[in-house]
């Protein structure tokens, strides 16, 4: 197998240990690819990730049983989760943004192969007031296509998710008022429309039906249609650079701890070029851990993580927008202060 | 020659060897312990499920959006995980006592074994395989089928529509449970059918009794009470399926009858595998709290299943 | 007397009756599958074609049996009809799904996929299920170990100690809901239990076995039941008029008579809990390193292999999956036929 | 309405194993014809492809002619359910149905021809069938209770019961009194000496005595050795057969006699 | 080294039905003692009783008292293990165990006990107890044979061979020899006249000429009435049961003499 291999590499940076984190299911692939990366330059040390989703992920956190964690949404107080990790760290516990990632509006319809809609259509459809393709708001958005009088059949997450969580922030920000529900990860109940397991049973069913639209990651549209949105007076598609232009302009959100770089992402920019439908998924970790090496190898591989090498291998594998350099500079320095012991 | 009753060589047996062997009461004993530790495991399982899960029965009532209470919360769910069990079963149990029949009474003897074993080979395909299928192949040839019923049945409330443009419904979702349920049942019909005693069958055959009526006169009345458990087995799964499920259905928090349209009803068991992860602690104290529903549904359906069974086994007796 | 008046009506009772000749069910049968096949070309249905040609098969033999033969052939014919009807219609689906596996699994199967790990393997780098593989088979293993034991030891009690007794009826019907216990309750449950020994960080590969023997045992438990029941008493008073101890009756008279159908039973058992997905994903966790050992740090698996390679929505996932899928069906088949050889040399030996 | 049956040239298979060899013999109709021999020497073997219940064994075959009434009874044409209907039998293990009450029981073949019977029709069937098999008085006041329920002996007379309860025109019967009392046993005797005058009887017993009582005709089986198959050794009337057999193997087996 | 045993007062019962009320007897070592009776009145029932094997079936229990050889049967401090292992019994149906060869169903009662015998030992005790079963040369070639392959009546005297194996010092069979052919019987019989110099044999029997011909006791069990339980009505010598019993019901029981 490729593992007793793995020797081989030649590099004595020498972390060596295994260090267990999980959490946000949308960082799985960038994981693995920083993992890979990690584990490439350290052959001693073992990196795990569970892609159990951002809740047990942060309540791992929380109890101890991860070093680190992803999370979708940052960690607040909402639920005093933030105390409680504040507790776990006995310091003001670590959140810098890892992934960052545009997600697509896909679609399925024949003979329509580009498709312009706003936040406000999207919120519409989804909401289940525009209920046919060659609908009026459609159609004035689309001039040039010829739109079939087909039914939409909207697909969403059945899952908790984060990128229900993020795409419904963005209806409920730049919607107009149109969708009325409160952003979450669950799906609104009154909401209808086909329901699907995960990223690719949304990808699936989009895939499988006609007429049918959905969100998921960018990086799993795969062959679908991918609808372009409304910022300010132009229609942009999804794309890394876009996504990475609206975090870098988002501030940070008000009253956080100087080690919780958790971003309020401006869903309602206008911004030419930015993309403003997109998931920020965090990196949790304490500044202090009791073990010198468990200290070191989080230290390290969240370096690594968001080093411009770690932001690029993600990029490559999961189709993610590296984080601007001054974020990662300063997630860099925040992760830099990482120590052991008391 | 052995000994304890025989006075000339003996004395009297009552010193020389206890009525029941260590032995004996050691094998007794060991069977016993298992028994009892079967007991202590369900009962871990339960205490689990009411310490984690008694919390979620009053959360702050936002966590059971739409509904604002846990009973609401989880009756749509409790809806949906009979009606998915339902619909497996119809489908399944006839399927299941032909192929047991097929098996043990019909095939040439050089089909019966290779088929046997195909049957259970499909016990082996892996939850999320079906998942794969079902969501992804088998669905859109639910399509027309649901378009069919839609046009020609849509007077009856299980086909009120309008029908789901990917085939992820009820229906579906019950089909492939049934898929998955058919192996264990029709391995049990299977192993009980081809029990009934040979001596039986020939009886009901030498009396001008045709194959067919040979069995209902020997096979199925023998086998009641076997058929029976393997419903009861094949239930057990339709109802605990997980994986499956979650990939197949198009879930949402509503009560209904309809099986062909988008907007069906999770089932208990679907319900926490598609939640359990990006729930915060709170949110998954409800969810446990509907497995500790799930846990008394299937009490319950158990219990309703013995008293049935019982009273075929007492007439046999 | 009655019988005398019968007698004309017996005597219509001919023992040569007319019957349909040997080749009329084939007859029928093709004779359907024309009526299928032009419903096909009309319709430009598959599936009606299909389900016309069935339906006239149930319907015509029976019809033309009732008209020739008596309306208790035609029955019988029914019967029989239905019966190799629903043998044909489960085939389908089976027949469709494992060609479905073969067709996307086969193409990914190959050494190196067999014998490498998903470590530090990203983009097209070609990886391997190794880990999920050895993972699966110390996992299932470990749970067989636990649950045999004590589902044989369970079964053994109800049929042989506990005729009539309370406890008895009580944990019959405990196993019955055991049964029912969804397989991500028997997860959690599994994990909290480990939580509350080694601490919150703990994810093993033994968990996973704990876990699977919770949904293994009622299964065992049932069928060695219902095997031990079909042991007829007259073998087990024969042993006892022998002299012989109850509990060695029961090893070395009523074990060996149901054997082969205690190891089918154990067989079903496993298949339905190799494939299962979400205990294992909460409690054993999820790796890409290969580890063997079941008592520290976590262990993949197959199923979760296949789930996790699903889930990244990419075709060269998609296709792992498929290839996990196979693989799986694989083992247990080769599990299976070698059940299959073991209760066949345990089987009661008629001889004949 | 009672069958002659005329059998030439019959082999009987298990598979690949010749269990019979070259029977010829006829059974006359209205009379008694008992079937004595060694253990394993084919006699159920024999008995059983009298009614077509031999092919009913996964890979049992027949080879050889079987005519009943003139007509061949392994003809492709031939029902054999209605052949069985007709051609009635005991087995040598009481098998009464588990599931069934004793009334039921003795009804299970009625019940498979006529669905609806009237319940006085059905009474009188239970209790005609059961007085025969001399049974009525020990069961008349439970004919509720399950045929399992009642001791051995009573069982096989219950399933001699059930079988004559069809009217069959020939009863084979594979040592029934085997499992019974002297006075069941002389009762099913005094049964087949009544049913004789209408039907054709054939009658498998290890008990000389039974066969030199009840029978007109005889047929002797034997086997050379194991592993080979049986064979009719003689065939002859019941009174000649017992007092100057034509074969030296009848005389030796029949003045082992024993009761 | 046989046993003589005492039965008095004994109730035996099924759960709450006494199928057998008041039996007082005594069996004689070295001889033999038959028991007869309609079927029903309990022969089996009693037979069981006098080795513990009545108390398997669940519910069944005894009262009154067994002595044998002067000591209690049903003492608690009693195993009934022992005693089975030294009161032999053969049923009325033939019984092999499946999964075993001829030869290791002869040898079952010592292997299942795990008594470590030599090779040579092991034959010489299969060898012996087959031919005291008269069953040696049927099956001296195949002794690796499934003990089922064998017919009905083999498998009878199978079942005999193997609780001979184990040299019990009383024998209790339950009519042994209904599924056997005359040959057989009379081997069976030749055994009992064999065997019961040195032991002591019970045997149930509906053949009434066999109960006159092996045994020297015999006792007449009857039921007064169906669902009534059963009574021993008379226990005697055999030769004056058989020329001039004590009782009127046993005259006639025996007067409707068949065989
Ligand atoms: N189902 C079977 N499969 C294979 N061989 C069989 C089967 N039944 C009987 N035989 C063999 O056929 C031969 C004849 O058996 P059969 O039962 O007819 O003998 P029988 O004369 O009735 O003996 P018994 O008096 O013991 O009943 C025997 O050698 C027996 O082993
Ligand atoms: N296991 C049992 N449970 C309940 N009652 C039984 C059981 N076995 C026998 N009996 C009843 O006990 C009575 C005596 O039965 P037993 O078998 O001793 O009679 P038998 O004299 O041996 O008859 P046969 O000659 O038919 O064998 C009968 O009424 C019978 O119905
Ligand atoms: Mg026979
Ligand atoms: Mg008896
Ligand atoms: O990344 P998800 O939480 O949407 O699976």
């Amino acid at each position: 197998g490729n593992e007793e291999s793995s020797g081989d590499s030649s590099s004595d940076s020498g972390l060596s240990g295994t260090l267990n984190g999980g959490g946000a299911s949308s960082q799985e692939k960038a994981q693995a690819a920083w993992r890979a990366g990690f584990q490439g330059d350290n052959p001693d040390a073992t990196i795990n990730y569970d892609p159990v989703g951002s809740g047990t992920g942060r309540e791992n956190f929380i109890n101890g049983a991860y070093s680190f964690a992803g999370t979708d949404s940052a960690i607040n107080n909402d639920e005093g989760e933030l105390d409680a990790a504040t507790e776990r760290c006995g310091d003001d516990v670590i959140q810098v943004p890892a992934y960052v990632s545009p997600i697509a509006v896909i679609y399925n319809l024949d003979g329509v192969d580009q498709l312009n809609l706003s936040a406000e259509v999207i919120a519409n459809i989804f909401n289940g007031s525009i209920t046919k393709w060659n609908d009026p708001a459609i159609a004035d958005l689309n001039p040039d296509a010829t739109l079939p009088g087909d039914t939409i059949t909207p697909v969403h997450r059945q899952d908790d998710s984060g990128t229900t969580d993020n795409f419904t922030q963005y209806l409920a920000a730049a919607g107009n008022g149109a969708w009325k529900a409160d952003p979450d990860g669950v799906w609104p109940a009154e909401y209808k429309g086909e329901a699907a397991e995960g990223t690719s049973g949304v990808v699936g069913a989009v895939t499988d039906g006609s007429g049918t639209i959905g969100y998921a990651d960018a990086s799993a549209a795969a062959d679908l249609g991918v609808a372009a949105i409304q910022v300010g007076e132009e229609f942009n598609t999804p794309s890394a650079e876009g996504a990475a232009q609206v975090v870098a302009n988002s501030p940070t959100v008000e009253g956080a701890s100087p080690n919780d770089m958790a971003v309020d992402v401006d869903r309602t920019t206008t911004e030419s070029g930015s993309y403003p439908l997109l998931l920020v998924s965090y990196l949790l970790a304490c500044p202090t851990y009791d073990s010198a090496e468990e200290a070191d190898l989080v230290k390290g591989y969240l370096t690594y993580v968001v080093s411009d090498a770690g932001q690029q291998a993600a990029a490559d594998e999961a189709g993610s927008a590296p984080l601007d350099s001054s974020l990662s500079e300063q997630a860099a320095s925040i992760i830099d202060a990482i120590s052991s012991g008391s | 020659m052995t000994d304890t009753l025989t006075p000339e060589k003996q004395s009297p047996p009552s010193t020389d060897r206890p009525p029941n062997s260590f032995s004996d009461r050691l094998f007794a004993g060991l069977a016993l312990a298992a028994g009892i530790t079967i007991m202590v495991a369900l009962a871990g399982v339960f205490v689990f499920l009411a310490i984690e899960g008694a919390p979620g029965l009053s959360v702050d009532p936002s966590f059971y959006e739409p509904a604002t209470t846990f009973a609401g919360y989880v009756w749509p769910l409790v809806w949906g995980t009979t009606l998915a069990a339902l619909i497996a079963l119809v489908f399944a149990v006839p399927f299941a006592i032909g192929l047991a029949l097929f098996v043990s009474h019909y095939a040439p003897r050089r089909l019966a074994t290779p088929v046997a074993y195909l049957i259970d080979l499909l016990a082996a395909i892996p939850s999320v395989v079906f998942g794969l299928w079902g969501g992804g192949v088998l669905n859109r040839y639910m399509v027309p089928i649901q378009d069919w019923l839609y046009a020609h049945f849509s007077w009856i409330p299980f086909f009120a529509g309008p029908p789901s443009a990917t085939g992820r419904t009820m229906l579906t979702a019950g089909v492939v449970l049934a898929i998955m349920v058919l192996p264990i049942t029709t391995a049990i019909c299977r192993e009980v059918f081809a029990r009934t005693p040979r001596l039986n069958e020939e009886a009901a055959l030498a009396l001008g009794a045709t194959r067919w009526e040979m069995i209902r006169t020997a096979v199925f009345p023998y086998s009641r009470s076997g058929m029976i458990s393997a419903v009861m087995l094949g239930l057990g799964r339709a109802l605990g399926e997980t994986m499956a499920v979650a990939m197949v259905l198009s879930a949402s928090p509503i009560v209904t009858l309809n099986i062909i349209s988008s907007s069906n009803p999770a089932t208990i068991a679907s319900n926490i595998a598609s939640n359990y992860k990006e729930a915060t602690p709170d949110k998954q104290a409800v969810l446990i709290a509907t497995g500790l529903v799930l846990f008394a549904f299937t009490f319950a359906v158990n219990f309703v299943a013995r008293w049935v069974a019982g009273r075929s086994d007492r007439r046999m007796a | 007397m009655s019988t005398l008046q019968q007698q004309p009506a017996r005597e219509n009772v001919a023992v040569h009756t007319v019957r349909l000749p040997s080749w009329a069910p084939w007859l029928v049968a093709a004779g359907s599958c024309g009526v299928g096949a032009l419903v096909w070309l009309l319709t430009t249905s598959l599936g009606l074609g299909v389900l016309a040609g069935v339906v006239t098969f149930l319907v015509a033999l029976p019809l033309w049996s009732a008209a020739v033969e008596n309306r208790r052939a035609a029955v019988d014919r029914l019967a029989t009809s239905v019966v190799w009807t629903t043998f044909a219609v489960a085939m389908v689906p089976l027949v469709w799904l494992v060609w479905t596996v073969l067709k996307n699994g086969l193409p990914v199967i190959n050494a190196q996929f067999l014998t490498y790990s998903m470590r530090n393997v990203i983009g097209d780098a070609q990886g391997g299920l190794y880990h999920a593989l050895m993972g699966t088979l110390l996992i299932t293993g470990a749970a067989t170990v636990i649950s045999v034991p004590i589902g044989v030891f369970c079964a053994i009690y109800l049929v042989e100690y506990g005729k009539g007794k309370r406890l008895a009826r009580w944990i019959t019907f405990l196993v019955d809901v055991m049964t029912g216990i969804p397989s991500i309750v028997a997860g959690l449950f599994a994990l909290s239990l480990f939580v509350i020994i080694f601490g919150p960080s703990v994810r093993i590969g033994f968990g996973g076995a704990v876990a699977l023997s919770l949904l293994m045992i009622p299964t065992v438990v049932r069928s060695t039941e219902e095997m031990l029941r079909l042991v007829p008493d007259d073998l087990r008073e024969a042993s006892y008029a022998l002299g012989v101890r109850r509990w060695r009756t029961i090893v070395k008279v009523v074990l060996p008579t149901s054997a082969g159908g205690i190891v089918t039973g154990i067989m079903l058992a496993i298949s339905r809990v190799i494939g299962e997905t979400a205990p294992l994903l909460v409690v054993a966790g999820f790796t890409d390193s290969v580890n063997t050992n079941l008592f520290s740090d976590r262990m993949m698996t197959l199923p979760v292999f296949i789930f996790t390679q699903y889930s990244t929505s990419t075709e060269k996932g998609l296709s792992y999956a498929w290839g996990g899928a196979l693989v799986l069906i694989a083992i247990v088949m080769v599990l299976n036929l070698t059940a299959r050889i073991i209760g066949r040399i345990f089987a009661p030996k008629t001889g004949r | 309405m009672a069958k002659s049956i005329d059998v030439s040239d019959l082999d009987i298979y298990y598979g690949d194993f010749k269990a019979v060899e070259g029977v010829n013999l006829t059974i006359r109709a209205r009379a008694v014809t008992a079937f004595i021999g060694p253990s394993g020497c084919g006699k159920s073997t024999v008995l059983r492809s009298l009614n077509r219940m031999h092919e009913v064994i996964p890979g049992a075959r027949v080879e050889g002619k079987i005519m009943v009434d003139g007509q061949s009874l392994y003809d492709p044409s031939v029902d054999p359910v209605a052949v069985r209907r007709q051609i009635g039998m005991v087995f040598q293990r009481p098998n009464p149905f588990p599931t069934m009450s004793i009334f039921d029981n003795v009804l299970a073949g009625n019940k498979l021809n006529s669905k609806k019977m009237s319940k006085s029709d059905a009474e009188a069937i239970v209790e005609r069938s059961l007085r025969h098999a001399n049974l009525w008085d020990e069961v008349k006041d439970r004919l509720n209770k399950p045929g399992m329920s009642l001791s051995g002996g009573q069982q096989q007379r219950l399933c001699i019961a059930r079988a004559i309860a069809v009217e069959p025109q020939v009863l084979l019967m594979d040592e029934p009194c085997s499992a019974l009392d002297p006075i069941s046993t002389s009762a099913i005797e005094d049964l087949i000496h009544e049913l004789k005058s209408d039907y054709t009887i054939v009658i498998v017993t290890h008990n000389m005595q039974q066969a030199a009582r009840v029978s007109e005709y005889t047929g002797f089986f034997n086997l050379r050795a194991t592993g080979e198959p049986g064979r009719l050794v003689e065939f002859n009337e019941t009174k000649k057969m017992f007092s100057n057999p034509d074969r030296e193997a009848t005389e030796a087996y029949i003045s082992g006699r024993f009761g």
